[in-house]
């Protein structure tokens, strides 16, 4: 076998994988690919431990009494499945792998404005990683990632601080993340490449970034008040010392909200620039879809306190927060519409990530338009906290960030490894995780709205869930299956997979004009933009009339 | 005079030193850091903006108390320290302008001066530290704030847990602004000791004005610090 | 079949219906609009599949088709806002007379307390029919009251009252939930709400007599010392009290504000804040000198003092409550 | 495409306009600033009624805009950029601020 494979391949070029061998060449790199691939293997890893979390709530899901695990440990289960997907996979997962691999080569640089800033953000992140680890093998956290006071400051008494302390600097990596991609989006384009001819993927990263400067910090700030709050009792969440634990809840949510910003819009960047090369088009309405991220960005930030319905702020509060949510819903649902305007008249080939997007638009829209449900106020006072609120959820940040991500990495696998990875077992992993997500989330729905609360241990009282858990349960474990795939068939592709052409999909974008894995400094020669985003008609016009030739 | 460099014609085979290699040209380079620096600032407004937030909260809850409680700090160093920190601007901004005019002597002597006023104001601020130590006004279990009565309300006593919340907020507000004190004045120590080097050049400044800008948004922070913790209802 | 498996939650109130209809609207409003948006999308991909030799044809796009499809949803979406404010306030707004429920959540049970005085723990019996009022605060975690067969959610905050209420309209026995993570325990944080028929409930009512939660207020009241300065016959170091639940307060520092369940509370335990105008802040605290429970009998007390059949209700408790003091010392 | 031979990066005009500002304006600056804190001070000892606090905001505001105008050199800026940032960073900690109030402001109508 190894034999076969050896005598397949041809001398290879020099590229950013093979210029320098050893551990020092990459843990001291500054290219941002070698960085985007330390960030791919640190967030996968937490992904599968936040994935094993899951299955562990899943199993003890399947009875109703508490029988797995004991109502503690269960009660860690969630809140560290919580924290390790959000701060350690979803908020890095697209930004930080791919974009950081593909920000600078879209945009025609040579890397980041900021390469040793780049550095340090992941070296943040594996220190902010390797806290968290630390707090989850000496005893966890038991707050729920959300960390609502008092419950956090003064009656748990798990590693509160140093959970906190962990996003605290986990957090930083994203400022710097953000920060690296909006200097280098706006100084380090190519000659020619203009605001109109950038990559929606771009603009959508660029929206993530504003999120991620803005945002992150008063996380940042929120933590340090609870992590002191909680050593010294100071009263600022305190109500029997004159605090109000809501304020806790407007600082978290005023980052926290806007986070799954973070999550969906560089996944709906990734999904753009899919269906525009499978259908061969040019994407339907540029202009709008890019200022629709832009927009989701900002009011994105004015909608925080519709997850505070029902906690006790005031009633004319809550109006104002339910109307900017609809505001929001408006530039989501124009991303949805020019999607499927863009299929029109189109080319469409079925390759696994046109499926990974299909199934991305299916499960976003669901995701959304559940989403309409819990900003009705009238409707959220029922289904607020209860399962109904964890499937809406989930259809966004797993069945739209992960599907975008899964989309793009294999979209970009040849680009990343110069290895194809298998087309049919990739259609197969694409079509199960459709499959085992709807089993998984759907029942959940019909769950929330009979009333089951989250973060129960145990329903034994409530025999009625049961049959909706087991669905759910088994969806899980399809689920699961879904996700493994992906991971080894790739590490099997960079080992057997065929050389990758340097455009496999003839797709447009600057990514594709270099060489497959590029070469450190990504161009040989400073790339000079002539031409539109996405002219696909050109591409394939230049190509028909290639074989015309030849025929 | 060297600031006679027309951007642009930088060629490649004057390949200035300081440029990195992923840049085409030193003024790009200079953009990026300064656009970078900016950014780096609004994030540190939104740092410092979480506490603005729940500082007005609760001001506006406890007014009364948080009057209480601002009175128990002078005025008088409080104002001290802003005139130091304005003083501090101006060294900062005569360094920005020795690095650009490649005026060495006028360099250092700033950046020495700019140091010497950030030490200045660190140990203004530690003696108000000290004090409030030792009157038992720093929050925590020994915290003690009885018997103060509310200005222009000398029958009615502050609430102890509402002051509290008043010096937590100002000993976390004027604590993270001192630490960022102490990281302007280690950077301005590194560029101090790179002027000394003799670094910097009128093609090549770009720390110096980066910790301009740095030192400068500090500054910022404590001028809207001082009249917020230590000015309410100075009048009664 | 449905026993085990509910496909949807009973309804057993009359905020119910509301919150259902709009649901069904939301249901039938996403389903079109998932139905659009998916036959386009599967019509468009069988359509325009791949063909050899057929190029796709380039569309730059159409502001008017962009607009058409931020505006209507958009108008959609304000019906949807409308429609949920309305069923929100009036979820929010407890009609006048109610009766009323005193709720005090702990780590990890529910007390609760009718202002007749029956005590009740992880149980709450209530008359079909009849608008409940629920007072409720936490002792310690904010914990969520919720009722899926009334569909109604509140949570329960430490340090000041959230109020909600309901109206029952099915007799049954139906969850009671803590909604919003509190510990351990939470997901033993539950019980059953016992709606019976009117007479039903008198007979349970009777079954366990007690004194109305506002006469133990009236006790307490005159134990701590608080008629000494709050006196309705003479002008004392405090306001009178009779009279002044829900009415406007003019305050020392020149605001006004309602005198509503949160006030009093807060006046109690923090009597420093809000003065009334024309008083002294001479009154101690009482933080951490009375319980959840006391404070919410001292609330229902001054409440009973603003209600009209007030002096009823009070010659029928103190004649009850015939107990360690003089009909003197009452403050009338 | 006539325009694209024209392949320049971001609008790359000479940088260092303040080089020219003198030492004399960053003096005068500083001289304003000093007067501002000495005024703070003062105003805050006169009795304003409920207008105390807002004098106090508006001076710290006219001069963090100094600093920032004139030290900060956003006012010789050579792009928008740069104060484009500085508008959206303060408008997103004024949403912060307003809606945060949005709620407490409110909590006690009824």
């Amino acid at each position: 076998m190894s034999m076969a494979t050896a005598t397949i391949q041809p001398v290879e070029r020099e590229n950013y994988l093979n210029k320098e061998y050893g551990v020092g060449s990459w843990l001291f790199t500054t290219d941002h690919k070698r960085i985007a691939l330390l960030y791919l293997i640190s967030i996968t890893f937490f992904f599968f431990i936040g994935g094993f979390f899951a299955l562990l709530i899943r199993l003890e899901l399947l009875t109703p009494a508490s029988d797995l695990v004991q109502a503690d440990t269960y009660n860690k289960l969630f809140t560290m499945h919580g924290m390790v997907m959000v701060f350690f996979f979803l908020i890095p997962s697209i930004p930080a792998v791919l974009g950081n691999f593909l920000v600078p080569m879209m945009i025609g640089a040579k890397d980041l404005a900021f390469p040793r800033i780049n550095l340090l953000s992941w070296y943040l992140y594996i220190i902010g990683g390797i806290m968290m680890l630390h707090c989850m093998l000496t005893g966890g956290v038991d707050t729920g990632w959300t960390f609502y006071t008092p419950f956090s400051t003064a009656y748990s008494n798990t590693k509160i601080v140093e959970a906190g302390l962990a996003i605290f600097v986990t957090g930083f990596s994203s400022i710097l993340t953000g920060l690296n991609f909006v200097v280098t989006i706006h100084r380090m384009r190519a000659p020619g490449m203009t605001w109109s001819r950038l990559p929606l993927f771009i603009w959508a990263h660029y929206a993530t970034s504003i999120i991620q400067i803005l945002g992150t910090p008063v996380i940042a700030i929120t933590i340090v008040l609870v992590a002191a709050e909680r050593a010294l009792h100071l009263g600022i969440f305190d109500p029997r010392l004159g605090g109000d634990p809501l304020l806790f809840q407007h600082l978290f949510w005023f980052y926290s909200h806007p986070a799954v910003y973070i999550m969906i819009l560089p996944s709906m960047g990734v999904v753009t620039e899919i269906i525009a090369c499978f259908a061969r088009k040019r994407i339907f309405g540029y202009s709008f879809v890019a200022f629709s991220s832009i927009a989701i960005a900002v009011f994105g930030f004015l909608v925080w306190a519709h997850h505070m319905f029902v906690a006790g702020i005031s009633v004319y509060a809550a109006l104002v927060f339910s109307l900017l949510s609809y505001a929001v819903a408006v530039p989501s649902a124009v991303k949805v519409f020019n999607w499927t305007a863009t299929l029109y008249k189109g080319s469409i080939h079925y390759d696994a990530p046109m499926l990974y997007a299909f199934g991305f638009i299916g499960l976003f829209t669901m995701g959304g338009l559940t989403g309409l449900f819990l900003a009705a106020l009238g409707i959220d006072v029922h289904v607020t906290d209860t399962y109904f609120v964890i499937a809406h959820f989930h259809y966004i940040m797993v069945g739209g960030a992960l599907m975008g991500y899964l989309g793009g990495l294999h979209f970009w696998w040849p680009k990343i490894s110069g290895r194809l990875y298998p087309e049919g077992w990739a259609r197969l992993a694409a079509l199960i995780v459709f499959l085992g997500f709807n089993l998984t989330f759907f029942p959940q729905f019909v769950l929330g709205y009979l009333g089951m609360p989250r973060r129960y241990a145990d329903y034994s009282h409530m025999p009625e869930f049961q049959v909706l858990n087991v669905l759910s349960t088994a969806g899980a474990t399809v689920l699961g299956v879904g996700y493994l795939l992906p991971m080894l068939y790739f590490l099997w592709s960079m080992r057997y997979g065929k050389p990758a052409p340097d455009n496999p999909w003839k797709a447009a974008g600057l990514e594709w004009m270099t060489t497959s894995p590029p070469t450190t400094f990504n161009f040989e020669t400073e790339p000079v933009v002539t031409w539109e985003a996405y002219n696909y008609d050109e591409i394939d016009s230049a190509h028909k009339q290639e074989v015309k030739v030849v025929g | 005079m060297s600031d006679s460099t027309v951007v642009g014609l930088h060629h490649e085979e004057q390949h200035h030193p300081e440029l990195l290699h992923h840049f085409a040209e030193p003024q790009q380079q200079e953009d990026s850091a300064s656009l970078g620096m900016w950014i780096f600032l609004g994030t540190e407004v939104m740092f410092f903006g979480g506490l603005f937030c729940a500082y007005l909260i609760y001001r506006l809850a406890y007014f009364g108390d948080f009057a209480a409680a601002s009175q128990t700090l002078s005025w008088k160093l409080g104002a001290t320290n802003t005139a130091v920190l304005i003083c501090s601007s101006l060294t900062v901004v005569f360094a920005v302008y020795a690095a650009q005019q490649g005026k060495r002597t006028m360099l250092i002597g700033s950046l020495v001066l700019t140091i010497i006023l950030g030490f200045a104001f660190l140990g203004i601020k530690a003696t108000e530290y000290a004090e409030k130590f030792e009157k038992h006004h720093v929050p925590g279990p020994s915290f003690q704030f009885d018997n103060v009565p509310v200005p222009g309300h000398p029958d009615q006593m502050a609430n102890r847990g509402h002051a509290q919340i008043y010096f937590a907020l100002y000993f976390i507000m004027t604590g993270l602004h001192a630490l960022h004190m102490i990281i302007g004045i280690g950077f301005f120590t590194w560029l101090l000791f790179a002027a000394w080097r003799g670094r910097f050049n009128p093609e090549y400044n770009t720390p110096v004005e980066m910790g301009g800008l740095y030192w400068h948004f500090v500054d910022i922070v404590w001028i809207y610090l001082f009249p917020l913790l230590y000015l309410i209802d100075l009048h009664k | 079949m449905f026993d085990n498996f509910p496909l949807w939650p009973d309804r057993a109130s009359a905020a119910a219906g509301n919150v259902d209809a709009l649901f069904i609207f939301l249901l039938i409003v996403s389903g079109l609009m998932s139905l659009l948006i998916f036959s386009a999308l599967l019509y468009f991909a069988a359509r325009y599949r791949h063909r050899r030799g057929v190029l796709a044809e380039q569309i730059e796009g159409s502001t008017p088709l962009e607009l058409t499809w931020s505006v209507v949803p958009f108008m959609v979406f304000m019906v949807i806002f409308v429609w949920g404010a309305v069923v929100f306030f009036k979820s929010r707004t407890p009609p006048r007379d109610s009766t009323e429920v005193y709720v005090v959540a702990k780590q990890w049970m529910w007390k609760l307390e009718h202002s007749e005085g029956q005590r009740e723990i992880n149980e709450l019996h209530v008359p079909v029919g009849r608008d409940v009022k629920l007072i409720m605060t936490s002792q310690d975690v904010i914990h969520s009251f919720f009722i899926p067969a009334f569909r109604m959610k509140q949570d329960v905050l430490p340090g000041r009252y959230t109020l909600a209420w309901f109206r029952a309209t099915k007799p049954g026995t139906y969850h009671l939930f803590c909604a919003e993570y509190c510990g351990t325990q939470h997901s033993g944080m539950i019980g059953s709400i016992i709606v019976m028929e009117p007479a039903q409930f008198e007979a349970w009512m009777s079954g366990s007599p007690a004194g109305p939660l506002s006469a133990s207020g009236e006790k307490i009241f005159a134990e701590l010392g608080c008629v000494t300065c709050h006196r309705a016959d003479t002008p004392g170091r405090g306001p009178n009290l009779e009279g002044i639940f829900g009415k406007p307060v003019q305050l020392e520092d020149g605001r006004t504000i309602t005198a509503d369940e949160n006030y009093i509370r807060e006046s109690i335990l923090d009597p420093g804040s809000k003065v009334v105008s024309g008083f002294k802040p001479v009154m101690p605290t009482f933080q951490g000198l009375v319980s959840e429970e006391q404070l919410n009998a001292l609330v229902a007390y001054v409440k009973s003092l603003s209600q009209p059949a007030a002096t009823s209700t009070r010659t029928a408790a103190a004649t009850q409550q015939d107990n360690s003091r003089g009909a003197g010392s009452q403050v009338q | 495409m006539p325009e694209d031979t024209k392949l320049s990066r971001e609008p790359s005009e000479p940088a260092h306009e303040h080089h020219e500002s003198s030492l004399t304006g960053y003096i005068v600056i500083w001289l304003i600033l000093l007067a501002g804190t000495a005024l703070t001070v003062i105003a805050a000892r006169i009795d304003l009624g409920r207008f105390n606090a807002a004098v106090a905001l508006t001076i710290a505001t006219i001069k963090a805009l100094l600093v920032a105008l004139f030290f900060m050199h956003i006012k010789g800026a050579h792009e928008k950029l740069l104060k484009l940032v500085v508008i959206s960073t303060i408008f997103f900690l004024f949403i912060l601020l307003t809606l945060s109030m949005a709620d407490y402001g409110t909590r006690t109508w009824s």
